[in-house]
């Protein structure tokens, strides 16, 4: 869809606030920035983002987006989800050392995490050892449940 | 008006309320599932939050992960749909202290309502007609006399019961002891509260239930009657309105007595007052339903106002734009809820997957259903495939609309069976098309061999 | 009433027309070309007889193999839907001659209707406006003259013409003579018939028309007006009723001077008298379709009038059983025509097979359509899929209801693209949503180019 | 759907209503009789046959029916098709010999009958040669487009 023409000290008017403000919408939507509309006398204000380049609100079914590097570590890692949706905390409170860090052996029933619904703190703890590859979510990050959190490969000492 | 608005709910009452909240321009967030995760609400909806795995306890019942979803999502209200937390005052009283509208009545209300025993005291001081009965506190041998007042046969149902468990019915005095135990247990086990109470029962009574529009500054207006008769294992498989053996003069008596009894409880939203009609044409209350119902849509279409837009209004506090006056019924509406199940093994649930799926179309015909081809049909959830509702001037053009719409419909795939060709026999039934059936129309088709 | 009616059309209208009977109790036999052979009419046909190759001038176009399959299944009544033979005076004589009832106008009727000449001829003396113009008997100068005297632009349009074909609009006095002759040669070649009009060319119109019930007996009742601005290549693609511009005043005086018109013309059957408005809010008669027309869902949808019904009530010798006052309007609908079409490329038909297809449902949407998962959409016939039709109690709710539909609506497969997105930008451009557009309201948004 | 209870004497007579035409319905419909309902008071009959067993009301896109040995026979036959719909005739008039029987050779672009439709008598033609197999369209028969007519096989001699 297009702008309607407006009278040209209109026009001017309009193309200078598109032109201040396309820069700030840019970073406010999921993607690229892919069309502006405006239209004139009434005031309509369409703004449109290029499609999310993943499923956009689909939920994170399957953590391995592949392509990436960290995807083909992912490959063969195994994942701790979360228990529950809630906001997920790595440390036991603020400012304190978080429960794992990147390169930490992780050993089967270890407290990996916290996620928080309603107040409550729930423990999160891995099923299975190994060494922490990656931290996915961040902390303080809202999680839902099963998104995956860190993702561990196996390690023959854990 | 609200910005977002989270969908507690799964299925085509899911898809419903997203529906009216992108019409009305708000954001709607879907909290699901992990069985849900590829429906049509989750992939139309403006976000999706996976709450929990498959089994209702931990994700559609589960106030905690429902409501960390909304506050994480930033959504200022919640639409419970109809079933799992729509009726439970608990649910409410939480979204309230975590600053969340809950879209339907406040706490109180379902709490006073919601209870059947508390429900039926306040029916009774709101001047609404019951059936002779009572609450027993006392022991069963109370309660035994209770039931001999009443006269036989009576029913045993739990307080905090709903959907047609815990009830038993008792034809002779001398099963009353046994009855009156095994449901108190039963209301323990399914409700956690073993309160029951003793009702006359009615062999074969018609079903009619009135539609209530109430905002929160004391405004309260009907949208008439629907007739919900047709059940099988006392749930709902038809619904009609108007009610055909009612006249209008009737229908607008009742309607007004349901609004003075809603003003009196101090109802917010939408909501509905049940009753049963005895063999003499006399109303009895038995329930309110504090949510909107599966049958909503058959109002929608004789009256042309649209329920989930008039509760998203009442929640954010507007007073309503409708008077009695404005509401005019035209017409009859008729709807088939088409189950995932076999009626020829007692209704029993099927499950598989649906290779074929062609919905009915055309002139006055409305379908709303979450299923597509390709669409799972699982174990974990109420059975209901699709609602299919009709209009038409008349109720014979209305009965001829629906068996022609049930007719073009196609639902097919392994493991999957229907009730299509089981609500086609009832709306052939002479009992049904003569409006001379009672909820016991199913049993008598079942239990009468096909020669 | 009729015992057999023959189905002599394809796609949504043959299941259309199919769904009244049924609900009529009316058994229906479908004529098919072998290209249809699988298509859901046929499906949910009493009886289907297969009468040609795909090509229409072999089937659909051929009264000789509609005729015999009418006679060989014992029909008594023949619908055309519209397009292919519905408007064909000669096909409605034939019929007559084999005891058949075209459910349509008498022949004559269409004869004198059909032609836009005499059509033209016809509204002036029933009372209608029409644009300056006039018929070309005399040669290209005289033409030319009349050109003059009406004044730039004109356009030249082929008496026997229809559906924006032989149709040439001429801004200069000297581009006139070559207009004539290209227009006279293309309507020779596409209608078998030279003959043509210049009339006045509005540039900036809206298109407006009447809907109209006559029965045998002289009783003639119109159902208010449609506005069928939003056109493609002169097709419509958008209508709504009722129109946005007109107060219900002014549609009332078109109403009646319509029906004053039809009763003049001894007008049996539904029929749409076509005018257009002017920018000064004028009306001019333009043409009357004889026919069912792809958009009557939308007065459907506001009157609860079934029109096949009245048609078949109609074409069976029954008088009106609505009377003028009966005809009570309410609230805005509005139709989107989803074509396999690509408008980037000048809305070009584009062919496939269809994998994924799931219709908009829920409430106030009614779907038009003979596709399903699996549908072959092929350029044998008109690009339609399927018609979206939604109510609302205004035309906001019911522009915000529309996109909705058209959002959630699924149609995938291999070379299909549809109208869908287009459509969408259509609801949502600010000239429409102000009901400020004319027919020029396509190209316009097809010749400014995306920034 | 089963019959209303019904008063004995009304009873009565609806069961030998229903004795007496059953064997009668039974013939007139496409498959046996699967169910009759009687409902009293207002008279609603309700009479509904087996599912036919082919398709139905579809088109005879396919002339080979599976498992009759004629379908067999057809296999490997030359069909002469209807080429509209209309009325099969298979002599030049009434009483006269028919343009081919069973074991005829008939030669490419020989006439094998007529189909008449709106009282034009068009001849029906063998494109292919071959010997008659088969005669599949009854004389006088309502056909529809592309409906086989005959099946031939072939024949060296053709």
């Amino acid at each position: 869809m297009t702008a309607e023409p407006a009278p040209s000290q209109e026009g001017e008017r309009v193309l200078d606030w598109v032109t201040r403000h396309a820069a700030r919408l840019a970073g406010t939507g999921p993607a690229p920035l892919r069309r502006i509309t405006v239209s004139t006398a009434t005031l309509a204000v369409h703004v449109e983002w290029a499609p999310p380049p993943a499923g956009g609100a689909a939920p994170p079914a399957c953590p391995a987006v592949e392509g990436t590097p960290a995807a083909a570590a992912r490959q063969d890692a195994i994942m701790v989800t979360s228990p529950m949706v809630g906001t997920f905390y790595r440390a036991r409170e603020p400012g304190a050392a978080p429960f794992v860090e990147i390169g930490d052996l992780v050993e089967p029933g270890q407290q990996i995490g916290i996620v928080e619904a309603m107040k409550l703190m729930n423990a999160v703890q891995a099923e299975h050892g190994g060494r922490v590859a990656e931290v996915i979510a961040a902390d303080g990050a809202p999680v839902q449940y099963e998104e995956p959190l860190l993702a561990l490969v196996p390690d023959d000492r854990a | 008006m609200f910005t977002t608005v989270l969908i507690a709910n799964r299925g085509e009452i899911a898809l419903r309320v997203l529906r009216t909240c992108r019409e009305m321009g708000i954001r709607t967030v879907v909290a699901h599932s992990t069985a849900d995760r590829d429906t049509p609400a989750v992939r139309l909806a403006d976000e999706a939050v996976q709450i929990g795995p498959a089994a209702p306890r931990r994700s559609y019942l589960n106030p905690a992960a429902i409501v960390a979803a909304a506050l994480q999502t930033g959504a200022d209200a919640v639409h419970p749909g109809y079933g799992f937390l729509s009726e439970s005052a608990e649910f409410a009283e939480i979204c309230r202290a975590h600053g969340l509208t809950l879209i339907g009545p406040p706490p109180e209300v379902i709490a006073r309502l919601g209870d059947k025993t508390s429900a039926r005291e306040f029916a009774k001081t709101a001047g609404l007609a019951v059936l002779p009965g009572g609450g027993t506190c006392g022991g069963a041998a109370e309660a035994a006399r209770t039931a001999a007042a009443i006269g036989y046969p009576v029913v045993v149902k739990a307080a905090a019961g709903g959907g047609g468990r815990a009830m038993t019915v008792v034809h002779e005095p001398g099963d009353f002891a046994r009855a009156h135990a095994a449901t108190r247990r039963d209301a323990l086990a399914l409700f956690g509260d073993p309160r029951v109470y003793v009702e006359r029962y009615l062999d074969a009574a018609r079903h009619v239930e009135v539609q209530v529009l109430a905002d929160g500054h004391g405004n309260v207006v009907h949208l008439g009657a629907r007739d919900c008769t047709v059940q099988r294992r006392r749930q709902k498989l038809i619904e009609e309105t108007p009610p055909p053996t009612l006249t209008a003069a009737a229908v607008e008596r009742l309607g007004a007595l349901t609004v003075r009894a809603a003003l009196t409880a101090g109802y917010v939203g939408a909501g509905t007052f049940e009753y049963v009609l005895d063999e003499h044409g006399a109303c009895h209350f038995i329930e309110v339903n504090c949510r909107l119902q599966v049958e909503h849509p058959i109002t929608e279409m004789v009256t042309g106002v649209d329920l989930v837009r008039e509760q998203l209004l009442i929640a954010a506090g507007r007073p309503l734009s409708l008077r009695q006056q404005d509401i005019v019924s035209r017409g009859v509406a008729i709807e088939c809820r088409v189950n995932a199940e076999d009626p020829s093994r007692g209704f029993l649930p099927t499950a598989g997957t649906i290779e074929h799926f062609v919905p009915p179309g055309g002139p006055f015909t409305r379908v709303d259903t979450h299923a597509s081809a390709g669409a799972r049909v699982t174990a974990d959830y109420d059975p209901l495939i699709a609602k299919v509702a009709v209009w038409a001037p008349d109720r014979a053009q209305a009965l001829a609309r629906a068996d022609r719409a049930l007719e073009e419909m196609v639902v097919q795939g392994p493991g999957v069976r229907t009730g299509l060709p089981f609500l086609r026999e009832v709306l052939a039934h002479p009992l049904f098309r003569y409006a001379k059936h009672t909820t016991g129309l199913v049993d008598q088709m079942m239990s009468t061999p096909v020669p």
